[in-house]
């Protein structure tokens, strides 16, 4: 019997209540057993996308009851590439955070290791679950601990956005469940295979079905923070501590718009989404606003964190945009986007949190002469920053390509217009930031009047290390984008 | 005309779920103090739970709890029929369903609690005035 | 025969909830969401949901306003809506 | 036998409800906090008492050890409410005289 | 703002109105919800669990996996309000009565220091001798409530409650101490780091049992591989998981909400409360 | 005999308007306390009532118990405010 | 000093097994199973809640007094006629439609001659429950403040039921 589904989310879920525990007899010892614990699951997230490779889609029945009866855990070709990309950046920014953790929580740094495994915990979870009421449980874990690991942060201006974020995330999380409890009441089921193949018996223009499907996709994108929606992103991930906003910024919103995918794909099926509803249109234009007003917002920041949680937003536009344009080609595009945009925006926030780590305060006034004091840091940020804006040998060009390619294919040239005109922005932006970093000279600023020579400020290893991995995955994901999509994304949308 | 009161009728239930429902939404929304729109949000997802628990509701059907078997020595071969029971998987969600609620209700308090220590008001409107003084 | 319960309760329940969220003082608002509480837990009693019912007993009457009280202790009874 | 049952458990019943209504007609009327206290706290407490007894009488139809356990306890419940009852209403004017609630007067009605 | 909340309470309710026109009619006991799976629950399950509550059968053995989550779900509630609120650094104003002449000092300056021994005692701000009466009658109250909250943990196979209530009932007892005396004489009972290894325990005793059966052969969480292990009689083998299952459940959930309590009751310092 | 007691639980219900009525328009906090104490001591019967009305009183009295635990450690809660904090009118009133 | 320590941990043992006994048997009412498990679950829960809580239910004097029992088990009928005697009264001024001319509130004082903590307790409860008379505060050496509904009933104070409950617990002067 092949248990690795379950160890997957198993190690993490034991490391936190075993690192709570051993926290009592030395703190130290909670992080070394949370870097094993997700070592471990990153292991057998590997072992299950060797497995659906192989064999496709694999199956974990929990307790050992037939899917409809109990809960089955089912991974395809789309939440085997999830879960790896999860598992990867969790550990990689559990072994950077060791040094910006006992920096900005030192006296609860084990509490926040438990609580960075509980979430972790949950993003599996929300990926490998085939159950709908499940996925709430675990969207509720992970978003419990967000709201709690954003309060950490800065003193007073974090807890308003956690509580902004609360209250928000709270009428999200209702919405999904309220439409899960509408498809409950017609289907009868909470599996998801069993509800969409009791959905298709159901006539198409059943209100209850639709109120479910309007509800489940609203409760999402609440917690994506698509654009009328996002007001709780910014300040929950600018004001988070960096050990955090790192894991969630990538991270928490692809999950979600992973969930979309899934609602949209599996349960609902695209033939209703497309065929029966006639909201296409809406969305895609939903999604047009979306990258505008997050490129154009991003232009007004005056502070390098908050100018990456707007560019998340923008980006967010893209997926969703892409996922419903009704092309294989643009609901590809939008999965690719889901793993290259974690990994881009994992680069950016990884370097972020090394300026974060040297120089205390990101805003552009303070990032003078960062290429000179932080070389390898700013290579990252340059290569994600590339990647973002679209630049051919990185893995963002690819995605955006297929976006534009779906874009055309389904007519919506206002969706292509977007696209590009946000890489414009985004190339601005970034340029400007370039600019900032590399010309202006840093000594005056700082009071001491040293010109003699520029002493090398960068971050530790340890911080480097992830940075250097993730920028090469940025490259080889760019490289290998063909191969993804042929032999992950495309047999799973046919 | 009658079949606008019978559909009513009918569903009672759920319209005034629904009327619960907005209620606390509205609180959650157009409320001023924190603390107020938490007891919003709880009113909100106890409207949640009061749908769920709506579905799983069978007129003449007695409680999902298997009657006259206390040892649980098995059924001796008298036949369970259906009808005779409330659907058990509502409330088995709803169940956690609450726990989660409470959970979320603790942390949100606690999160007040701080607010107010460094802020010294509940109120919204003081505290985006507080906010921009800094 | 329970229905006539089951819409009394409810018509209370929502009367309770107007209120909890009107009332100009946040310890007001802490016992009229205990009473909400109780009474919820009373029509779930009605629906049959007996669990769901003894969690609400023992959680929104319970712990959740005993939690309440105690934050409004930390906090401010001050309200202006 | 049936009979008698019944009529002693409807009896204790309506005798339950007729202190219920007396206690809630007085929380509705009595002038002030302290004297809504006395119908809250005692007539409640005895409504509890006459309705669990009438229930516990009406137990007798079915005689078995499950049921006798039943009834007791169903007693348990009277005499948890007997003991927790008292103290809350305790507790409550307490809180009451320490808030400084002035208590109505039959002069302060005169003087007004 | 209250114009916005107004507008999207309509848009909702109005979408709400128009879904719930199709839906059957309450308590229509041949809607889909109460026939496909609820069915197969209510007929199987006496013979495949032996367990009457059909609610505690569903809730800890069909989907203990959504349980042992919500178990989490409590305790991160718990170490959220630890992380939160708890804060150990002294106080400044500090109040000590001096217990012979029953003197009250305030104290300032964090540097002096007084032991709260036979002579000093530890005082509130806002202290108040707790009253006789409340003290006497819940003390008598709290053993009856515990193990009324026991006999709902160990009942919850038979009748309503389970690991959770009876969590909750036994952690408001606790509660009702620290109410009806005060604060610290909880936290000397029951010490802080007591509270958080039960609670990382409870849940663990959860997953200790799914991971068992794993290593017994059989899936994550089924009960029935347990049957080796437990000289019982084997068909009662998954109610007897369930049971430990709630125990766990009930520990972790007691554990937890004392911390909340405590936390948010005395802002972190565990020193004074309500 | 079963439509005896539902008519006592209607009976009951309506009784409740009253001490609601206290609890929702109450003058001062305390007042709403006395009413909510008054509901739950009403439901404690009203449950055991519920449970003669499915005819499985044995489910329901564990909840009465524990219904009247939890509303004497609710008001004991609330109650013990007032204890402490001293003023039952300066915060309320304010502007 | 030896003997006090030695006498304090046998009260203590003695509170422990009456506790348990206690617990045990209302574990029995409450369960009504009486299957070997969830006996021997109720065993363990007794003994975990006598061991960690004994001090708590029997703290005070006369815990190794049996006679207590007894003599409280006599009480009870009279306490309860005259909680129903009481009601009735209640009930007549409640449903009076002149009952604002015919109650009185005001409040009464007087010492109890009772010390013990169970005592003043009792005696405060059955106040509460008695004749329209609520107890607002209990001072640790036995004075009484009672809130008293009109004349009538605040006559009776502090009568035959101090006695009584001072009889209960040994307490007589």
């Amino acid at each position: 019997m092949n248990h690795m589904p379950a160890i997957l989310v198993l190690a993490p879920l034991s490391g936190a209540f075993f690192s709570g525990l051993a926290a009592w007899i030395k703190p130290s010892f909670s992080y070394y057993i949370a870097l094993a614990a997700t070592l471990l699951s990153g292991v057998a997230a590997t072992c299950v996308l060797g497995d659906v490779m192989a064999a496709g889609t694999v199956q974990y029945r929990m307790a050992g009851w037939a899917p409809p009866m109990g809960i089955e855990l089912r991974i395809d070709s789309l939440n085997a590439m999830v879960l790896v990309l999860i598992s990867a950046i969790a550990f990689l920014n559990l072994v950077a955070s060791v040094r910006s953790v006992d920096r900005e929580i030192p006296d609860r740094a084990p509490s926040f290791y438990v609580m960075y495994q509980l979430f972790v915990v949950g993003l599996l979870g929300v990926t490998a679950t085939g159950d709908l009421f499940n996925l709430y449980v675990l969207i509720e874990i992970t978003s419990l601990t967000s709201y709690t690991m954003i309060a950490l942060g800065e003193e007073g201006r974090s807890h308003l956005a956690a509580l902004n974020y609360i209250f928000i995330g709270v009428i999200g999380a209702s919405f999904y469940l309220l439409g899960v409890g509408y498809l409950y009441i017609t289907t009868g089921s909470l599996n998801m295979q069993d509800v969409a193949v009791i959905l298709k018996q159901i006539p198409g223009s059943s209100s209850a079905v639709l109120t479910a499907f309007v509800l489940c996709i609203l409760g999402v994108w609440i917690k994506m923070a698509l654009f009328p929606l996002h007001v709780w992103l910014p300040n929950a991930y600018a004001f988070a501590p960096v050990g955090f906003a790192r894991v969630v910024a990538p991270l928490m919103t692809k999950v979600m718009v992973y969930v979309m995918v899934r609602l949209m794909i599996t349960v609902f099926g695209l033939d209703y989404v497309f065929n029966t509803l006639h909201l296409a249109d809406i969305v895609v234009w939903l999604g047009v606003i979306a990258i505008l007003a997050g490129a154009f917002m991003a232009l007004f920041q005056t502070d390098l964190r908050k100018m990456l949680t707007y560019i998340i937003v923008c980006e967010i536009g893209y997926m969703v945009g892409g996922a419903w344009l009704g092309n294989t080609l643009g609901m590809a595009g939008a999965i690719l986007h889901i793993l290259n945009d974690a990994l881009m925006t994992f680069a950016l926030f990884l370097a972020l949190g090394n300026i974060v780590y040297v120089r205390k305060q990101v805003a552009f006034s303070n990032l003078q002469g960062l290429f000179a004091t932080m070389p390898w840091t700013m290579a990252g940020l340059v290569l994600a920053a590339l990647s973002i804006i679209g630049v051919p040998p990185t893995c963002g060009f690819f995605s955006k390509w297929y976006l534009v390619l779906g874009a055309f294919e389904a007519g919506a040239y206002h969706f292509a217009a977007a696209l590009i005109i946000s890489s414009l922005v985004c190339a601005v932006l970034f340029f400007k930031v370039f600019e900032i970093c590399f010309f202006e000279p840093m000594a005056t600023s700082h009071g001491h009047h040293d010109y003699g020579g520029v002493v090398m400020t960068e971050a530790p290893v340890s911080m480097l290390v992830p940075l250097g991995l993730v920028s090469t995955a940025i490259v080889a994901a760019g490289v290998y984008a063909g191969t993804i999509v042929n032999t992950l994304i495309l047999p799973f949308l046919q | 005309m009658t079949e606008l009161v019978g559909l009513i009728v009918a569903k009672y239930n759920f319209w005034l779920y629904i009327i619960l429902m907005m209620i606390g939404l509205y609180a959650m929304i157009a409320k001023n103090n924190l603390m107020k729109k938490l007891v919003g949000m709880n009113i909100f997802q106890t409207a949640i739970i009061l749908f769920y628990v709506s579905i799983g509701y069978k007129h003449g059907a007695t409680l999902p709890i298997i009657q006259g078997d206390h040892g649980g020595h098995g059924t001796h071969g008298a036949v369970i029929h259906a009808a005779e029971y409330i659907n058990p998987l509502p409330h088995v969600l709803m169940l956690t369903a609450i726990v989660v609620s409470v959970a979320t209700f603790g942390v949100a308090m606690a999160l007040c609690v701080r607010v107010y220590r460094r802020y010294q008001t509940l109120e919204e409107d003081e505290l985006r005035i507080r906010l921009s003084e800094k | 025969m329970l229905w006539p319960i089951d819409l009394i309760v409810l018509t209370f329940v929502i009367f309770c909830a107007v209120a909890a969220i009107t009332v100009k003082d946040l310890l007001g608002t802490a016992i009229l969401f205990s009473a909400y509480s109780f009474l919820m837990c009373l029509l779930w009693a009605v629906m049959g949901a007996v669990d769901v019912a003894f969690t609400e007993a023992s959680v929104g009457a319970g712990v959740s306003t005993v939690f309440l009280v105690a934050a409004v202790f930390r906090t401010s009874r001050r309200t202006k809506d | 036998m049936h009979i008698i049952i019944n009529i002693f458990a409807g009896a204790f019943l309506l005798m339950g409800l007729v202190f219920f209504l007396g206690g809630a007609v007085g929380i509705m009327r009595m002038p002030d906090f302290y004297s809504r206290l006395h119908p809250a706290g005692k007539l409640d407490t005895l409504g509890i008492f006459a309705m669990v007894a009438g229930l516990v009488i009406y137990n007798f139809h079915h005689l078995s050890v499950a049921m006798v356990l039943l009834s007791i306890k169903m007693f348990l419940i009277v005499f948890f409410v007997f003991l927790a009852s008292p103290t809350a209403t305790h507790s409550i004017v307490d809180a009451g005289m320490r808030a400084g609630l002035r208590p109505w007067t039959r002069k302060k009605e005169k003087e007004s | 703002m209250k114009f916005l909340g107004f507008v999207i309470v309509c848009l909702t309710g109005g979408l709400l109105l128009y879904g719930t026109m199709d839906l059957p009619d309450w308590g229509d006991p041949a809607s889909p919800a109460s026939t496909h799976l609820s069915d197969y629950y209510i007929e199987h399950i006496l013979e495949e669990t032996r367990v009457p509550n059909l609610v505690t059968a569903v809730l800890a053995d069909y989907r203990g996996y959504d349980t042992m989550f919500e178990t989490a779900v409590v305790f991160c509630a718990g170490l959220a309000c630890f992380l939160l609120l708890r804060d150990f650094r002294p106080k400044k104003d500090r109040y000590f009565r001096h217990i012979p002449t029953g003197v009250m000092l305030h104290v300032k300056n964090p540097e002096i220091r007084i032991i709260p021994g036979n002579e000093f005692e530890h005082m509130d701000r806002e202290w108040v001798p707790s009253d006789r009466i409340i003290k006497t009658v819940c003390r008598i109250l709290i053993p009856f409530i515990q193990i009324y909250a026991l006999y709902v943990v160990a009942h919850g196979d038979f009748s309503p409650g389970g690991g959770f209530q009876g969590g909750v009932i036994f952690g408001s007892s606790l509660i009702l101490m620290a109410i009806s005396y005060n604060l610290k004489t909880l936290m000397k009972r029951v010490t802080e780091k007591f509270l958080s290894i039960f609670a990382a325990t409870g849940v663990l005793i959860y997953v200790g049992l799914g991971v068992l059966a794993m290593i017994m052969g059989g899936r994550f969480l089924d009960y029935g591989m347990l049957a080796p292990l437990v000289p019982w009689d084997p068909g009662h083998i998954r109610a007897l998981g369930m049971l430990g299952v709630e125990i766990g459940v009930g520990i972790a959930v007691m554990a937890v909400m004392v911390i909340i309590y405590v936390n948010i009751v005395s802002e972190g310092r565990h020193d004074e409360g309500l | 005999m079963i439509y005896f007691f539902s008519c006592i639980a209607v009976g009951l219900c309506l009784v409740m308007i009253l001490p609601l009525y206290r609890c929702l328009m109450g003058p001062t906090v305390l007042d709403r306390l006395v009413g909510v104490n008054a509901i739950g001591s009403k439901t404690v019967v009203l449950l055991l009532l519920i449970g003669y009305l499915y005819e499985r009183v044995d489910m329901f009295v564990d909840i009465a118990l524990a219904y009247a635990f939890l509303n004497f450690v609710a008001v004991l809660a609330a109650s013990r405010y007032f204890h402490k904090r001293k003023g039952l009118y300066e915060e309320s009133f304010m502007e | 000093m030896q003997t006090g320590k030695q006498e304090e941990k046998r009260a203590g043992f003695f509170s422990f097994i009456i506790t348990f006994v206690f617990m045990f048997a209302t574990w029995i009412i409450l369960s009504g199973h009486f299957e070997p498990l969830l006996i021997g679950l109720g065993l363990l829960s007794s003994l975990a809640v006598a061991w960690f809580f004994h001090d708590l239910l029997f703290a005070g004097a006369g815990v190794r007094d049996i006679g207590v029992f007894v003599r409280f088990c006599r009480y009870m009928p009279w306490l309860i006629v005259e909680i129903i005697k009481a009601n009735f009264h209640m009930l007549y001024l409640v449903f009076h439609p002149r009952m604002h001319q015919m109650i009185d509130p005001h409040i009464i004082q007087f010492q109890a001659g009772l010390t013990s903590d169970i005592a003043i307790t009792t005696l405060a409860n059955a106040i509460t429950l008695t004749p329209g008379t609520v107890t607002i505060t209990a001072n640790a050496d036995g004075g009484f403040r009672v809130h008293a509904i009109d004349r009538q009933s605040a006559q009776g104070l502090p009568g035959e039921m101090q006695d009584r409950v001072a009889h209960v617990y040994g307490e007589t002067r």
